[in-house]
Formats: C-alpha cells, sequence, structure tokens
C-alpha cells in the first residue's frame, strides 16, 4: 500500500515539474515584449535592456527554463510580482486557504448531495423519482456557473438581502459562491451515480446476493453501493479538477481574493509570474486530488491493494 | 511429398510481469495433405497460441515452421502475404470474430478485394454467391449484420471468409465450442464436407475430446506449452499412454450410461507456464511422479506412430 | 400428479416483455423432485432453464420478466404465495443456487469468506459473527479450500476455485434443494470432474435434491437419476435415466443424441437436427419442434399435443406416442 | 465462450433467427431509435430553430445589432424592444439572434477541432503503441493535470481574442477526454478476434486502422462530442465573460452578461436573456446527446 501511495506521488512531482515547463513555455512564446509593458511606451531601449537583463529575460530559453525550475521547486520561490512588486510565492500562501476552503466545501458538497441524489433515482429506475433527478441535474448541468452566480447574488445578496454578495469574512461568506461553484458538479455526480448503479445492479453477484436470501435494502448497501461508487470517485476527482478552474471564475465574481483571482489579476497586467504561479499551484491541486482519487480507489478496490502488496498466491496470470 | 504443414521445436514466449511465460515450448508435428490433426488441452495450455503463432499471427520466439516444404517461420512482406493465403483461421467466437459495422458480404468479399486475384465487382460478388451456397447460409442473409444472426449463421461467414480464397491448411481454433449441441453438428458436417471437397487440411484446436476424436485422424494432447503425447486418434482413445491423457479421457462425462469409465481424479488445477522447471510440467499434479520425473522429459515413439513423453509409461501400464 | 414430490412445479408460464414484443421463455412447465433426488434438466440455449430456476427463487427481474401462472409447491406450500419477506428466509436457506458463471456471481469487493459468512448469519441468527466466521472457514475446507484463504478475493482465485466457493455458499445453510444452473459449464473437463464429484458427495452426505440444469448430457448420464428435457420453454419427455438414455422417444431428444460426436462408436458422419431454435416471440403452432422434426405431419401443426406416458414415468410430448401408447396397451 | 452463451441467452439472438428480409444499417437503427426520444428530439429541433433565427432572424429586424440608440437606453422589455435595451440603446433581442452564431458556431467548431485532433492523436497512439503508448499518455497526463477550463483561459491570454484563436483555445482544454476515451475503446477493441481475422486475411494496416478499428469506437467518442458541444459553449461564454476570447462590442452572450453585470441589480433583463439563451442551447445540446447515447447503446437505458 505505501509502496503505491509512493509511487502515485511521485508520479504527482512528475505531472508538476511538466505542468511548470508547460505554462513556462507557454508564457515564454507569448508575443509581445514584457519591458515595453512594464516601463511604458516612452522608455528608452537601453532602459529595456537593463530591466531585461535585471529579470533574467537576455538569457537562452533553456536557462531560463532551467532557472525557473530550480527556483520553483527547490527554492520554492515563484519570483517576484512585475507589477506589485511582491514575491509570489507570500501571495500565493495567503490565497491559497481560501480556494481550498472553496475546493473542499464544492467536493463535500458534490458528493453529499449528488451521489444519494443519483441513487434514489437509480433505485426508482422510471418513476417519478427518477425522472425528477434527471430533469434537475440536465437543468444544472446546463446553466452556465457564472451566470448562476450573477443571479444568486441578484436574488439573495441584492434584493432580499440574506447574504453577503462579495468579498470574505466568515461562513457566510462562502455559502453563495460555494452554491454556485458546486451546482453543476452535484448534477453531473448524480448522473454518474445513477448510471454506474444501474449498470450494478444488473451484474451476476447481485442475483446471488438475492438468491442468499439478503433483504433488499442489505443488497444494495452492502453489494451495489460499494462497486457503483467505484467509477463515481473518480467523476469526484474530474469534477473537483473542474471545480478548481472555476475558482477562476467565481473568486472574479464573489472577489474572494483567492489563487483563481489572483491568475486573472495577472492574466489582465501581463503579470508572468504571478500567472504561472497561480498555474502551478491550481494544477498542484487537482494532481493532490487525483493522487487522493488513486489512494480511494486502492482502499475500495483490493484488485489494486493486492498489486502493490505483493501477495499473489492463488493469482492467475 | 512434404507435408501440408511441419513444425520444428517451435517455441513462442511472451514477456509477463511475473517473468517468461512459456505459452507453447518447443512443439513439433507434421500434418499431411487431407488430414486433420487435433489438438486437445485445457484453457491456458497453449493450445491457441500454437495454432496463431504457426499461422503467423504471432511472431515465433524460435523453431521453425515449414508450409509445403517451404519455410515461413521469419517470412516478411510478399512472402508473408503469399503464406497467409494459404493458411487461415477459423475462430472460437462467432461473436467478435466477425466486425459488427460489416455486412455478411462485406465480410466474406474482403478477402477477396484484398487478394486482387478478382478483376471486376460483379467477380467477386458471384464468388461470395457461390460461397454462401458452399457454407449454406441463405442469400437473404446477404446484407444481414452479424448481431442479426444466430451463432451457427455467424460461424458459417467465419467459415466462408477462410475458405474464400483456397487455403491449403485451415486452423480451426474451437470452431464449435461456442454452439449449442445441435448446431455444432451442423457446423462438424459443414467443415469435413469442405475438407472433402477440397482437400483441405485441418489443425483442430479443442477441448471437446469427443468432438476432436470424430474430426481428426491424429491428436495431439498439449500440456503447460508442451507437447505430451501424439498418435493416431483411434490409437490414442484405444490406449491413452501420457497419465495425464489418461486422466482427461476419463473425465469426459460419457453418454453411455452402462459401461462409464472409471473416473481417475486428478489434484490440484493447471498451473502456469511461468518460468517452469526443467522436469515434466504435469508432475504435481500426477498420481505416479517419482524422483526422476524431474528430469525433462523428451517426446519418443513408444508405439507405432504414437509418441509420449513421459518416462514411467511401462510401470504404470 | 406427483403427491409426494417435495419441490413440485405446476404449470408454470413466465413471459417477458422486451421493445414491445413477448418473448415466451416458460410455457407450462411442470416438475417434480423428490427428497435427496437428482434431477436433471436438459436443454440448449434459450430453452428457458434458467428463468424456471429464478422462478423458483422468486429472484426474475420484473419487470422484464413476469410469472403468468403456475405453482410452485416446497412441502405442501406454494412458493407463489408466499409474502416477499417469507421468501427471503426461504432464499439461501431452503433453496440455494449455484450460478452458471463463476467469474462475475462473487462480489469483486468483498472476501470469500465474508460471502459465505454472510449467508450464514442470514439464515442462523443465533450465531455470533465469530460463529458465523467459524462456520463460513469450515464450508471452505469442505469444499477443498484451505481455511487460511478466508480473506481472499474473488479475483485470487481461479474459475474452478471460484466455483467451490460458490458451491460452498449455497450449501452453507445446509439446503432442501440446490439448484445448479450449469454449475460445471465454464469448466475444464478435469476440474468439472473434481467440481461434479464434490457435489455428488456433499449431496449425498446432506441429502440434498438437485436441480441440475445443463446443456451436457454427458453430465445429466454421470449424475442424475431422472431427466426432463425442455424445448422452447415446453418439458417435452421426461423420465428415469434409463428412460430417456436407454429409449429416447422425443424425436428432439433423439436427434439430441445423434447430433452428439460419439466416443465409443465409429459414425462416419453426425446427423444433426435441421434448422434453428425458434423465436421465442413468434414460436410456432402446434408443436413447437414440428419446423424441425422428420417425423412431423398435419396433425403437428395445430393444437395442443398430447403428454403421453410411454412406460410409467416416462413422459413424452409428442403426437407419434399416442400410438404407441395404443399399441403398448 | 461463457459470455456468449449469456448474451445469447438474453432472447435477444433467439428473437433474430427468424431472419429477417431487409437488414438496417447500425446508422439507421440509431437514427430510427433516436427519432423516438421525445427530448432529443425536441433538443434537435431548437437547436436547428436558434441555429436558422440566428442567421436569417437579423435580417428581419428592424434594427441592426450595433446599432446604438441613446435616446432609448436600458429600456425594459416591451413590444418595440421584446428584451429591451442595452446601456447603448441597443435592441438585446437581436443582439441576442445575431449571438447565437457565435455560440453555435465556437461550440461546433470547438467539439470538431478537438474530436479531430482526438481521433488524430488516438489513433496514432492505438497504431503505434508499445513504448510510444506509455510516453504519449504521460503527455496526456500532464495537458489533462491543468484543468480544461484553465488551459483555455492561458491559450487564449497567449493567443489574444479572435474567432479562431478561441476555437483552439477552447479545444485544447477538451483534447486529453476525447484522447482518453478513443484509446480506452481502441484497447477493448484490440482484443476482439475480427482485427486477428482481417490480420490473417492479408488487411494492411491502414485498412485495420481505418476499416476495422475506427467504425467500432467512434460511437462513444460522437456521443462524447456531442455532449462537448455543450461544455465549449458555456466555456466560451466564460472566456468572453472574463474579459477574454470573443470580445464586446461582438453580441457574444457572454460578452452580453459580463457588460451587463455592473447593471443587473436595476435592470435585469440585461443579464436575464443571455444567461437563459445559454442555457436554453446547452440544455438541448446535452438532450441530444443523452439521446443520441441512449440510441447508441440501448443497453443503458433499461
Amino acid at each position: 500500500m505505501w509502496k503505491y501511495i509512493a509511487n502515485r506521488f511521485l508520479w504527482m512531482i512528475f505531472v508538476l515539474v511538466g505542468t511548470a515547463i508547460v505554462i513556462f513555455t507557454i508564457m515564454f512564446f507569448v508575443p509581445g515584449d514584457i519591458t515595453q509593458t512594464l516601463l511604458g511606451f516612452d522608455a528608452t531601449e537601453a532602459e529595456r535592456e537593463v530591466l531585461r537583463v535585471s529579470l533574467g529575460l537576455d538569457k537562452p530559453y533553456i536557462v531560463q527554463l532551467m532557472r525557473y525550475l530550480y527556483n520553483s521547486f527547490i527554492k520554492l520561490d515563484f519570483g517576484t510580482s512585475y507589477v506589485y512588486n511582491v514575491p509570489v510565492m507570500r501571495e500565493l500562501l495567503a490565497r491559497i486557504p481560501r480556494t481550498l476552503m472553496l475546493g473542499t466545501a464544492c467536493i463535500l458538497v458534490n458528493a453529499l448531495i449528488g451521489i444519494p441524489l443519483g441513487m434514489v433515482a437509480a433505485l426508482n429506475q422510471n418513476k417519478w423519482q427518477d425522472t425528477l433527478c434527471m430533469v434537475l441535474s440536465l437543468l444544472f448541468v446546463s446553466i452556465p456557473q457564472f451566470w448562476l452566480a450573477l443571479q444568486l447574488v441578484d436574488i439573495f445578496a441584492i434584493r432580499l438581502n440574506w447574504l453577503p454578495a462579495f468579498g470574505i469574512g466568515g461562513i457566510k461568506y462562502y455559502i453563495l459562491p460555494v452554491i454556485a461553484a458546486s451546482m453543476a458538479g452535484v448534477a453531473s455526480n448524480a448522473r454518474q451515480t445513477r448510471s454506474s448503479m444501474l449498470e450494478v445492479v444488473r451484474a451476476d453477484f447481485i442475483v446471488t446476493a438475492r438468491a442468499k436470501g439478503l433483504k433488499e435494502n442489505q443488497v444494495v448497501k452492502k453489494h451495489m453501493l460499494p462497486n457503483a461508487l467505484i467509477p463515481v470517485v473518480t467523476g469526484l476527482g474530474v469534477g473537483l479538477g473542474k471545480s478548481i478552474a472555476g475558482s477562476v471564475v467565481v473568486e472574479t465574481i464573489f472577489t474572494i481574493p483567492g489563487v483563481g483571482m489572483y491568475l486573472m489579476t495577472g492574466i489582465n497586467s501581463k503579470d508572468y509570474p504571478v500567472v504561472q504561479g497561480s498555474v502551478i499551484v491550481l494544477a498542484f491541486f487537482s494532481a493532490i486530488v487525483m493522487l487522493l482519487v488513486d489512494i480511494i480507489y486502492a482502499m475500495i478496490d483490493p484488485r489494486i491493494k493486492a498489486q502493490y502488496a505483493g501477495r499473489t498466491r492463488g493469482m492467475r496470470k | 511429398m512434404n507435408p501440408v504443414i511441419e513444425i520444428k521445436d517451435l517455441k513462442k514466449h511472451f514477456n509477463v510481469a511475473a517473468g517468461k511465460n512459456h505459452a507453447v515450448d518447443g512443439v513439433s508435428f507434421k500434418i499431411q495433405k487431407g488430414r486433420t490433426m487435433g489438438v486437445v488441452g485445457e484453457s491456458g495450455c497453449g493450445k491457441s497460441t500454437l495454432g496463431r503463432t504457426i499461422i503467423r499471427l504471432l511472431e515465433p520466439t524460435s523453431g521453425q515452421i515449414l508450409l509445403g516444404g517451404e519455410d515461413v517461420t521469419f517470412a516478411k512482406g510478399k512472402a508473408l502475404i503469399h503464406a497467409r493465403e494459404k493458411m487461415q483461421i477459423i475462430f472460437q467466437d462467432p461473436y467478435s470474430s466477425l466486425n459488427p459495422r460489416f455486412t455478411v458480404e462485406d465480410t466474406i468479399a474482403e478477402p477477396l478485394q484484398i487478394s486482387k486475384k478478382y478483376g471486376s465487382k460483379k467477380e467477386i460478388t458471384d464468388a461470395v454467391m457461390e460461397l454462401f451456397h458452399r457454407v449454406g447460409i441463405d442469400d437473404r442473409f446477404r446484407s444481414a449484420y452479424p448481431h442479426e444472426m444466430d451463432g451457427g449463421r455467424r460461424q458459417r461467414v467465419g467459415i466462408a471468409r477462410a475458405i474464400a480464397l483456397n487455403p491449403e491448411f485451415v486452423m480451426c481454433d474451437e470452431p464449435v465450442s461456442a454452439l449449442d449441441v445441435s448446431i455444432q453438428a451442423q457446423v462438424i458436417n459443414l467443415l469435413m464436407d469442405l475438407q472433402d471437397e477440397f482437400g483441405l487440411t485441418y489443425m483442430f484446436v479443442t477441448h471437446d475430446l469427443s468432438v476432436v476424436k470424430h474430426i481428426s485422424d491424429d491428436i495431439s494432447v498439449m500440456y503447460l506449452g508442451q507437447l505430451i503425447e501424439t498418435s493416431p486418434a483411434n490409437e490414442l482413445f484405444r490406449m491413452p499412454l501420457h497419465p495425464y491423457t489418461k486422466a482427461l479421457l476419463s473425465a469426459i462425462p460419457s453418454i453411455d450410461i452402462h459401461n462409464g469409465m472409471k473416473q481417475i481424479m486428478l489434484k490440484g488445477e493447471l498451473t502456469s507456464a511461468i518460468n517452469p522447471h526443467p522436469g515434466c510440467r504435469f508432475a504435481p499434479r500426477c498420481p505416479y511422479a517419482k524422483e526422476e520425473c524431474h528430469q525433462p522429459q523428451k517426446l519418443y515413439e513408444a508405439e507405432k506412430d504414437h509418441f509420449v513423453a513421459c518416462c514411467r509409461i511401462k510401470e504404470i501400464g | 400428479m406427483n403427491e409426494k414430490a417435495f419441490l413440485s412445479i405446476n404449470n408454470l408460464t413466465v413471459e417477458y416483455t422486451s421493445n414491445k414484443k413477448v418473448i415466451h421463455a416458460v410455457n407450462g412447465v411442470s416438475l417434480h423432485l423428490n427428497h435427496g433426488e437428482t434431477l436433471g434438466l436438459v436443454g440448449e440455449t434459450g430453452a428457458g432453464k434458467t428463468t424456471i430456476a429464478k422462478s423458483i427463487l422468486r429472484i426474475l427481474p420484473n419487470p422484464p420478466a413476469r410469472i403468468k401462472g403456475g405453482e410452485i409447491f416446497l412441502g405442501g406450500e406454494d412458493l407463489m404465495k408466499k409474502a416477499e419477506k417469507e421468501m427471503l428466509d426461504i432464499r439461501g436457506n431452503k433453496i440455494a443456487m449455484i450460478f452458471q458463471d463463476p467469474m462475475t456471481a462473487l462480489n469483486p469487493l468483498l472476501t470469500v469468506g465474508e460471502q459465505i459468512a454472510e449467508v450464514i448469519s442470514i439464515h442462523e441468527k443465533n450465531l455470533t459473527k465469530d460463529q458465523a466466521e467459524k462456520k463460513a472457514m469450515e464450508m471452505l475446507e469442505m469444499v477443498g479450500i484451505t481455511a487460511e484463504r478466508y480473506i481472499e478475493f474473488p479475483f485470487q482465485f481461479s474459475g474452478g476455485m471460484k466455483q467451490r466457493v460458490v458451491i460452498a455458499m449455497a450449501l452453507a445453510c445446509n439446503p432442501q434443494i440446490l439448484l445448479a444452473d450449469e454449475p460445471t459449464t465454464a469448466l475444464d473437463v478435469t476440474i468439472q470432474a473434481q467440481v461434479l464429484q464434490m457435489i455428488k458427495k456433499l449431496q449425498e452426505k446432506n441429502g440434498t435434491a438437485m436441480l441440475l440444469i445443463t446443456h451436457d448430457l454427458g453430465v445429466v448420464a454421470e449424475t442424475c437419476e431422472n431427466v426432463a428435457v425442455i424445448y422452447a420453454g415446453e418439458i417435452i419427455e421426461s423420465g428415469t435415466r434409463e428412460d430417456l438414455f436407454d429409449h429416447p422417444t422425443h424425436p428432439y431428444t433423439c436427434g439430441l443424441f445423434d447430433s452428439l460426436p460419439k466416443l465409443t462408436v465409429e459414425t462416419k458422419r453426425l446427423s444433426p437436427i435441421s434448422g434453428m431454435t425458434p423465436d421465442p416471440s413468434d414460436l410456432p403452432k402446434g408443436c413447437k419442434f414440428h419446423p424441425r422434426c422428420k417425423y412431423a405431419t398435419e396433425t403437428c401443426t395445430a393444437g395442443e399435443v398430447p403428454n403421453v406416458e410411454v412406460t410409467p414415468g416416462h413422459f413424452c410430448q409428442c403426437w407419434k406416442c399416442v400410438g404407441y401408447e395404443q399399441e403398448g396397451k | 465462450m461463457r459470455k456468449f452463451r449469456k448474451a445469447a441467452n438474453n432472447s435477444y439472438m433467439a428473437a433474430m433467427n427468424s431472419g429477417h428480409e431487409r437488414s438496417q444499417s447500425l446508422f439507421s437503427q440509431v437514427a430510427g431509435r433516436l427519432k423516438e426520444n421525445r427530448g432529443a428530439m425536441a433538443g434537435l429541433i431548437i437547436i436547428i430553430l436558434i441555429l436558422i433565427a440566428s442567421f436569417l432572424g437579423p435580417l428581419f429586424c428592424t434594427y441592426g445589432y450595433n446599432e446604438m440608440n441613446m435616446s432609448q437606453r436600458f429600456m425594459a422589455p416591451c413590444l418595440k424592444h421584446l428584451f429591451g435595451t442595452d446601456g447603448y440603446g441597443r435592441d438585446i433581442f437581436v443582439r441576442i439572434l445575431y449571438g447565437g452564431r457565435y455560440s453555435l458556431l465556437l461550440g461546433l467548431s470547438g467539439a470538431l477541432v478537438s474530436l479531430l485532433l482526438g481521433i488524430v492523436l488516438g489513433l496514432v497512439d492505438g497504431y503505434i503503441g508499445g513504448a510510444f503508448d506509455t510516453v504519449f499518455m504521460r503527455i496526456m497526463d500532464i495537458w489533462s493535470a491543468i484543468p480544461g477550463t484553465l488551459l483555455s483561459i492561458i491559450i487564449s491570454t497567449v493567443l489574444g481574442s479572435g474567432f479562431g484563436n478561441t476555437i483552439i483555445a477552447l479545444a485544447i482544454g477538451s483534447v486529453p477526454l476525447t484522447v482518453r476515451l478513443l484509446r480506452g475503446q481502441i484497447l477493448s477493441v484490440r482484443k476482439e478476434e475480427y482485427l486477428e481475422a482481417a490480420a490473417s486475411i492479408n488487411a494492411s494496416a491502414t485498412r485495420i486502422m481505418f476499416k476495422h478499428i475506427l467504425p467500432n469506437v467512434i460511437s462513444p467518442v460522437i456521443v462524447s462530442t456531442t455532449m462537448n458541444v455543450g461544455a465549449i459553449i458555456t466555456a466560451a461564454a466564460a472566456l468572453s465573460y472574463l474579459g477574454l476570447g470573443i470580445q464586446p462590442p461582438n453580441p457574444e452572450w457572454g460578452a452580453m452578461l459580463s457588460a451587463g453585470k455592473t447593471y443587473a441589480t436595476i435592470y435585469p433583463w440585461l443579464v436575464l436573456f443571455p444567461g437563459c439563451a445559454i442555457a436554453i442551447i446547452v440544455l438541448c445540446v446535452n438532450l441530444f446527446g443523452d439521446g443520441l447515447r441512449d440510441a447508441i447503446d440501448p443497453k443503458m437505458k433499461n
């Protein structure tokens, strides 16, 4: 088991370095001269050259890349914001908890609402509960997140004045953003749980369980659900990846000073260290989630666990 | 005259996680024109792999395959194309061996189109119709898709495809084991009729001993990648020599309720051919195993035309 | 018909509805199983064998399946009339089932031991968890698997071993009736021999009656005392093993025997039954077998075919036998 | 062997025994089943109507999509302006009609580009296999480690706005999904014996790829591409909303939302109509995709 986790962990680091290379390369080849943005149009060529040298932009691509990787992964230094002149890492550390809070809340809402809804739908296949769940989830999958966010603010914050519209503070500030960010995930989770349940319903071992004289609710709880949840776990992981990306939109709308909003600020002001740093952090989150998904997988599914536990007795090729 | 197929010390090894799988390990035999060699053994004994290696669907590891005296073991390009036109295969699974997106006519016409031996579309259509007739499929199935037909008809389509190019040698990989008894008999009759008509040479791989006895002239018994006994069919059933063959024959449930054979029960199950010991591979399950069985066993002629790879047949009696 | 039979199926009819078509899977089947007896139910793919077994336990998926009519008596009580709650007590306890495909019949996420212990603790509620576990281990040992393998998962077992686990599970509560649905079809001959021998031994030891469903006449010959042949959802011939194997009477039964290559007799050419099994959503009128039957006459194409007792206990559903019966008398 | 005994058991095969005079191709079977699905047909019809309306509609309207009228700013929906007017006095109904082009074209072409890229990459990968497959999948892992929308945002930043650039940005975000799906399908088809059969009759590698593998793996990919259209429409709107992608004054729905959000509380129609438009079109695409999936794989339904 530990071997498995270690294996996945190394893999995660590899993915992160890869991501950093990709992002660095994309930003490197962005057309336009950054010194122009920073110094304005009336700066002389000499002034620009000085800035380039001080930022290390005069070096060839590969040197810059290596230095960037060294700084980011060994020294844990993402550089300094061009615009605000603040170390990106310091700024990120302050912002990470907010994004993390939003993301975790989202995944909890996804799982706690989406999975039961999907189960209810599957167990009442073709009845009104099923139809209702599926119509609602189709609707929520289709509504764009940012629009839902705007409408929520309009109704609950401005018209009814129940909840704050933007900014950060207590739990209250997170309610609307979490709803906006998780509705689509809840819906797609419910759909996935349903179809995965329906697949397991037909499995032979379910017939075996019934033939044993097991009560129907036990059949569902002990035999159907665990098997049906395996693909759903993957779905949750993918969903979280999406909601991390979605955090950019949601944080922008609710002005939550998290990593996503930082990224947008960076993009708008061509502040490359900020963009690169934020993207790596967001990719780090989604890699961590994938790692967790893999570990949960191994915990549920004995076939994966055994692969790494070195137990081969009785196994066939 | 050269035998149609002769293999000498043929080996096919696969690299697997646990080591090297000796799926086919030094098999030699020859089949004369118009005759049928039955190859029997339990699942995992390497009989299908052997067949696929002979007709060059799998790359042999070492050894020799002679097709009408010509070495095709490592034939490439034109030589391989030429060889494959003379060697065809009929598959076990009539559900997976037909492309679900091809109509029956497409499937049977494909080899004809590829061979470029036919000038016009008309000629191909005529040839296909002739094949339809030959294998006993009604014309109205021309444009049917595989999923619209039952197993027996599908298997007939597979047979038509295999004989389309007038091959000399046909490898039949369990062609009737997926069919119901009454349909199975129809297909066996068809195969035997085709053999008489075109002078086909068959290698007939199966686990069903009553079928193999009915259709074969000679029978080879395989155990974990090795040939352990080979002899004319009647001789083998009259007087099996190898302890495994004896157990195998005695295990067939007989429909003769008055003089059934006494069953020899084997202990344990087929192990695997991954990193095998040099000795007799059947020894761990053999009721007669002794010290000397852990030496490598060679196939030798114990009776006229009756070869066996067991050092203790005298004592066993 | 048969008063002392322990399990008695009378006139069972089951239909499936799919894509607006009605599939007549089982059409008025009657079967009788005595204490300790082994009855072989022989038929080809789609003849309705598995449907009968699942009907007995009432575990057919509904929809699409629907039991249209018939009675199933277990020791004098009609299972069809029982409440679902009462059935729970019968499934796995009084009647147990072995399934065809051991590869998919076990839950991949539970250890084999847990799955055996589960059925024990359902039906023997006075046992503690440890006792149930201990009994599950005994069951494993009984089917020839060491008790240490209790904690292993199905994927760590070979097909033959899995089937042993399934059998251990079925026999764990010492059922009075065992429904074995093609228990060895998925296995190699040498393993099949081991498993059949084991089932028979355990059956004899516990006095269990068994309904053995198979398509393999050889397996029937070696295991069963009585045999019923099913074709298109109807029992067309039944009797003792000797009746069927020595004097097959129905043209279909004879056809089956002629289709088989024999090990002992030399035959140059097999004589298969012509044609295909009929479409169960569009069964022929009259005798279901008549389109494939070489003896078919005008009479066979319409009306109900009489079920004739050709010799005591040997029934055959064929017009051909009506004359036979009169000659016999 | 066991599996198809069972497959045959579900009496589906037996029902086919009687033999059909006329055979239906898989395509016409799917089309037939699709026609019976009311939701999917409704979705398809609405999409077609929107498509027609967005291209022909503006021709019949009294206002141009960019026609400003400062005397009629922020007018509430009325008979003259069905959906009201915006801050420049532009008619929102006309703008939404016109904006349908962007959403539909972006969605369709984005999904199509990602499908084509996915097929090329997936087939090349499935074809070469071996070590290449390992390396390739690692690249795909990295590619998909960055969430799709995020990638689109970054690519869009780099490439700048514009229709073509936006399509590329959107497509790149969704390629890994297609590749993975296709690869999984190819792997499962690779075991099928008809591929061996094709090899044994000397079918060339390209023939096997295009005649035997591709037609058998494409259906789930087509279904996922359909669903992708919906996701890409939403993503395109999100990009515009963030000030990337299609930019104002083009009447892209996301851009309209972005422009209207400041006044949303006072003049709710500024965001209500564009938002509903996006939701309706995505809903229709999803309805159609759901129906298509059920039609292609009818087993899933019952």
